[in-house]
């Protein structure tokens, strides 16, 4: 197994499922001449040229409803959000089009779309270009979404989003860009939608995460082992809908604690979600109340070093999960 | 008769024929001629019926007519190709028709019925036949354009020599997402030939207290997308053939879009529920267009002076239509409803169609639902 | 106290705050001429002429975006979705500028508008018309989002919105235009934003829900009483951000039990947010797990009878009360 | 000199001051005049000085830099009066320190202190002087475009006389709020000016990949909406003030709005994380704008041809905003960042103004925040 970039799994996964699948294409600003504002995307207008990397003027709503149609004839378009906080200028486009146009239709069509891109604080780049709406999408009947938090997950999940035949959110993070990791190098290797993945196994509580999260709550585990000696098991959801919840379950009958870790504002966030379904299976299991950090809830701060105390990081994860086992910190 | 009524009336023959010798109305035979007729007269009837049972209860939501429209979704659409496709808003029954929908799958769609053509889910807003080449069908006001541009990239991006059909109202102009489409579609020569059907208002709101537009009209927009437009007398069936046809050549012949504005007129409210059309309209506007320029008439006066169409056959295509409405009635209502888990079905292709993905895990998230004894939390 | 409906109790309101203040104006598609599609706004063209009612074309980003310009500059736009719904195609001004602006310029701007409209399904109006955004815009730090359900909620919401200095969504419902209830004359009756109101009390377990939801709850406690002799506390949320998280948690407290109900889908819907709460504030006093029925997981449906069984009604809250107490149906 | 170039010289010296007549060019006093000048130089400076702190380290996030469009913000911000306002997009120091910000408090604010314009909650993209009329700083694309059609609203709602300018890039114009906000803008007489600050590029993408439009420019798209336009060169500063005083007085005075395009051109990236800007446009470009229409250059050269401005003022001027904006790095740095507890505030003003509101219940949703040391929940 190769060890690569995240950015460079998903370039990978992208340039595979081009090659693999004549209808596959990608779409957004910057995302061919300019080599992607990300470099997500680099080198592959050279390699595929314009009809297979195509870009796009500032149209965010004329584009992902180009893409919905072009999905409805049977192309298979990947979009790219330079930010996914734009798709709010498309949002009609997403969520009336792409989630409700198979089930108007009693199920004639079907919309093999995929919208990528980062949805991530942590960059200072202000309110308006920080949001993570993993929860909102996942809120439509319709529609699907993934956060991978490794590269090989980013692979994975990003060549199943591209052979589903459902609207799938891939949604990136770019801290994550460069971090690296272990990917299988088979092309067929891909994740199913819809498959947690245990990071870290452990008896003493459920530290259930998703995206960046998910790395914090690996180094908290790890201080939390060491230091401590508390076994943190550490749950990555990976996909927000469809979503696991028999290994979310399995994890919290075993450990009888679970701390809910997100990037996500709180209200409503995908946490919310997941407390609802532990409380509701595991009733009888829990030795505590379920307990969560989010985001603070507020529009994502400019300023760099107050914007860092505004995401969930490691220190917090361990904080909470002294108080939750009555351990003096 | 004096002079002057003379000279009126051999010029209103003029412009009843300005566009007959077309080639596209050249070519067509009586068969053809007549099946335009009568596509527009079942489009009329069935609406008609539609509005009684609407009437009486039969269904619920929203009944958009397109009574006064039709010879827009029947010329258009009888220029069709294999590669060309359509799309268009809430207004959607005419080119349901006209597409060759049964009216059976369209009533017992209006009816909510498992044998509608949307299985029920739809409703009145949402005919689709992909089939036919018929992609809806849409609610959002503008929201159908940018698709009707994608369906269109499709066409390009496969090599195929086509277009699509892509309408929408007066009103939709002023959205955002149109906007963006006729950039995209000049920019990147995308085949597609925009429909505004101009009736005059949205809803209560008059033509001129919704848009600012240049004074040749509303399509002459186009020109701030250095893109071609036309405008269309809607009551004449010739005339939105002979124009919609150069739109469709261009498309598929040098890929480049079209903004084409037919002028018409609805002559019932914007929907059922608006009762108030009569006071935002004056009787004699509503009038002066059912007497003058209503397609129907004006084409059975051209196909009549043509020695195409008779007086009898006039009836017996009415007639036909009428049949073929009451008959789709009786369909609907002796149709089934969906059942109750029909709810779950045709949200994602992946559920629908178990064992041929890569999905796992919950797809929906109820703790239970309404048919299910147990739990399912 | 007069008994009116609730589209006359928001009409009185609009037609107070219009008269008291001069900044208030009304703006939206048919609020006019028109008279409004549902008529909330009857005869206040007439009354107000077009400087305070204002007929807009479809253009809602433009003009929502209008509205929060004007009311940066003290105006207070009170602007009317026809449907809710129709909110998506202004999503990003909504989300971004309205909930942000205030933040992003460190305080320096406020926003005091009102977005309102009806927000429910119910009506065979399809998957596009019938969306119930309540809990995307409680994601927002910024926004406020209220969801009356009687005549003189309706009313008392209004007002303190118009007179909020914060943009507020108040979410109606067509269904229930046309519900009368007693209304105070008084032109100052105001509702705070975020208090609740416990609309029926009861000991044997909490009813927690909003909007026409509460109707239902209470229709239900009515008949367990009578069948049952089950006493159900209905709770109306009414404001769902601010949230009232006292009235609830003290509810719970006392009777041990929650069930929540809402017109909402599922995926981290409001009642998501809720059971977090409770299970978090009042573990030890749960003889039950949180319960909650929402809408049917799916787009809105169009068949009458079929939509009618998407939504919860009194039976299905009667079954899942009895379920939860044990009780033989 | 050959006569031809005599010629060319008598050509360009005209073109210089063809607009110089104007009446809001004539009546400019020598000190006014160099206020502008000076206000260029002030901008570039600041800029330069940032552009080196962010090499530092200093700031987080995006910096665009404004270095080579200076004479649009400040000739365009010079004729604001009383009621008129501003508001822009992300590319906005030079708007804010026209419209009288200091550099301290800009250059605080990309350095996210406390005693930045917007308390550090912001940066780069988000400065705002509303006490100034000046609003914003706006991240998202085409957002902004409805906002300042708002302000010129609320302007005529009150019976003011005045107009917001309203700023926006090249590759802002195909989205689908500014559509609408031109269509809004013209039906309603709304005195808003909207102004194209065409540099050409959008990121990465040239002009002609973006945009669709008539031949005559971007701003020829006003006449699809029945609106008056302009064209208008970005590197003249008695040209912009000229064109735009006429916009201005048409708003101010009609309640009619317009839309001008400026041409002018950014020396840097896209924003400092743009390390391709060389590759998608020549060193040939770049320095053929540099040379021949710096806007500070042209402007200098007026004002020295004028006999207002001579080489010594001109050093001097240059160096003390290069020491100003030195002080204000000083000032910046000196300055604390915001305590971590001012993330909750700013949010609702009802939090901020306690007892002045009918609010209840809670406001902000995590179970614990990070500074406290008790639940919250
Ligand atoms: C985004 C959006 N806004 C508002 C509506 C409500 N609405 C439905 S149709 C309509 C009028 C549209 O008029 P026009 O485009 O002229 O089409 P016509 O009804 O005349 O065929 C309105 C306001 C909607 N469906 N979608
Ligand atoms: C809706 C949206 N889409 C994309 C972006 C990312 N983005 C920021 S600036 C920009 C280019 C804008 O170019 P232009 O309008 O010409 O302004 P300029 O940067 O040249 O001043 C892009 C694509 C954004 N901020 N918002
Ligand atoms: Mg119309
Ligand atoms: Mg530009």
């Amino acid at each position: 197994m190769a060890v690569i970039t995240y950015r460079q799994a998903i370039k990978d996964a992208l340039a595979e499922e081009i090659t693999r699948d004549e209808n596959v294409f990608v779409m957004g600003e910057e995302v061919a001449q300019y080599n992607g504002a990300y470099k997500v995307t680099e080198g592959l207008w050279t390699r595929f040229g314009d009809k297979r990397l195509v870009d796009a003027p500032i149209s965010e709503a004329g584009f992902i409803g180009l893409a919905i149609g072009s999905a409805m004839m049977g192309l298979r378009p990947v979009v790219e959000m330079m930010f996914f906080s734009f798709v709010y200028v498309a949002w009609d486009q997403a969520v009336n089009n792409a989630s409700s146009v198979r089930y108007m239709s009693g199920g004639q069509i079907n919309v093999p779309l995929v919208i990528r891109g980062p949805a991530n604080g942590g960059t200072n780049v202000g309110a308006t270009h920080s949001h993570t709406p993993e929860n909102l999408v996942a809120n439509f009947p319709g529609l699907k979404v993934v956060c991978p938090a490794t590269p090989a997950d980013a692979k994975g999940l990003m060549k199943s989003a591209i052979r589903d035949n459902d609207p799938v959110f891939v949604m990136e993070s770019t801290v994550l860009y460069g971090e690296e990791g272990e990917v299988p190098d088979d092309e067929d290797f891909i994740i199913p939608l819809g498959k947690a993945d245990v990071k870290r196994k452990g008896k003493d509580l459920s530290i259930i995460a998703h995206g960046r999260s998910v790395l914090m709550a690996l180094q908290a585990a790890e201080e939390l082992k060491e230091k401590h000696n508390i076994d943190a098991e550490v749950v990555d959801l990976r996909s927000i809908r469809p979503l696991d919840e028999e290994t979310i379950i399995e994890s919290v009958k075993k450990t009888g604690r679970a701390l809910l870790v997100e990037e996500n504002k709180p209200y409503s966030g995908v946490g919310a979600q997941i407390s609802h379904l532990i409380q509701r299976r595991c009733f009888d299991y829990l030795d505590a109340p379920v307990h969560r950090l989010s985001a603070v809830d507020a529009p994502a701060f400019y300023s760099p070093p107050v914007e860092k105390v505004q995401l969930p990081e490691a220190p917090l994860i361990i904080r909470e999960t002294l108080d939750m086992l009555n351990v003096k910190r | 008769m004096s002079t002057e009524t003379q000279d009126q009336a051999a010029q209103a023959k003029n412009d009843l024929f300005a566009h007959a010798k077309a080639p596209v109305n050249q070519q067509l035979t009586a068969e053809q001629k007549i099946k335009l007729y009568t596509d527009m007269v079942r489009i009329r009837k069935f609406e008609q019926a539609a509005l009684q049972s609407y009437q009486k209860g039969k269904m619920g939501g929203f009944l958009h007519l397109y009574i006064g429209q039709e010879a827009t979704a029947v010329g258009t659409i009888s220029l069709m190709d294999d590669n060309d496709h359509i799309i268009t808003a809430y207004r959607d029954h005419g080119h349901a028709l006209a597409v060759g929908m049964t009216m059976n799958e369209c009533m017992a769609e209006l009816f909510g019925k498992f044998t509608g053509c949307s299985k029920g889910k739809g409703g009145s807003m949402h005919f689709f036949a992909p089939d036919k080449r018929y992609w809806g069908g849409h609610g959002i006001v503008g929201g159908q354009t940018p698709l009707g541009l994608g369906i269109a990239f499709a066409l390009k991006y496969k090599g195929l020599k086509g277009c699509c059909l892509t309408y929408l109202g007066d009103g939709a102009i002023n959205q955002g997402p149109f906007h963006e489409s006729l950039n995209l579609a000049s920019l990147w020569d995308i085949p597609v030939v925009y429909i505004i059907e101009n009736n005059r208002y949205s809803m209560g709101t008059s033509q001129t207290r919704s848009s600012a537009h240049p004074e040749e009209g509303l399509a002459a927009r186009a020109e701030a997308y250095n893109m071609e437009w036309d405008k269309v007398d809607g009551s004449n069936l010739y005339e939105i053939r002979a124009k919609t046809a150069v739109a469709m050549e261009r498309a598929r012949n040098e890929s480049r879009p079209m903004l084409l504005e037919i002028d018409t007129y609805r002559y019932y409210g914007h929907s059922i529920a608006d009762a108030n059309h009569k006071k935002y309209r004056t009787k004699e506007e509503i009038e002066d267009y059912q007497n003058n320029k209503d397609p129907i008439s004006v084409f059975q006066q051209i196909l009549i002076q043509e020695g195409v169409l008779d007086e009898e056959q006039v009836k017996e295509i009415d007639s036909t239509a009428k049949e073929e409405a009451k008959a789709s009635i009786e369909f609907a209502d002796n149709s089934p409803f969906p059942p109750a888990q029909e709810l779950l079905t045709d949200v994602y292709w992946a559920t629908d169609n178990p064992g041929q993905h890569n999905n796992q895990g919950r797809m929906f998230f109820n703790d239970r639902l309404p048919w299910d004894d147990e739990y399912q939390a």
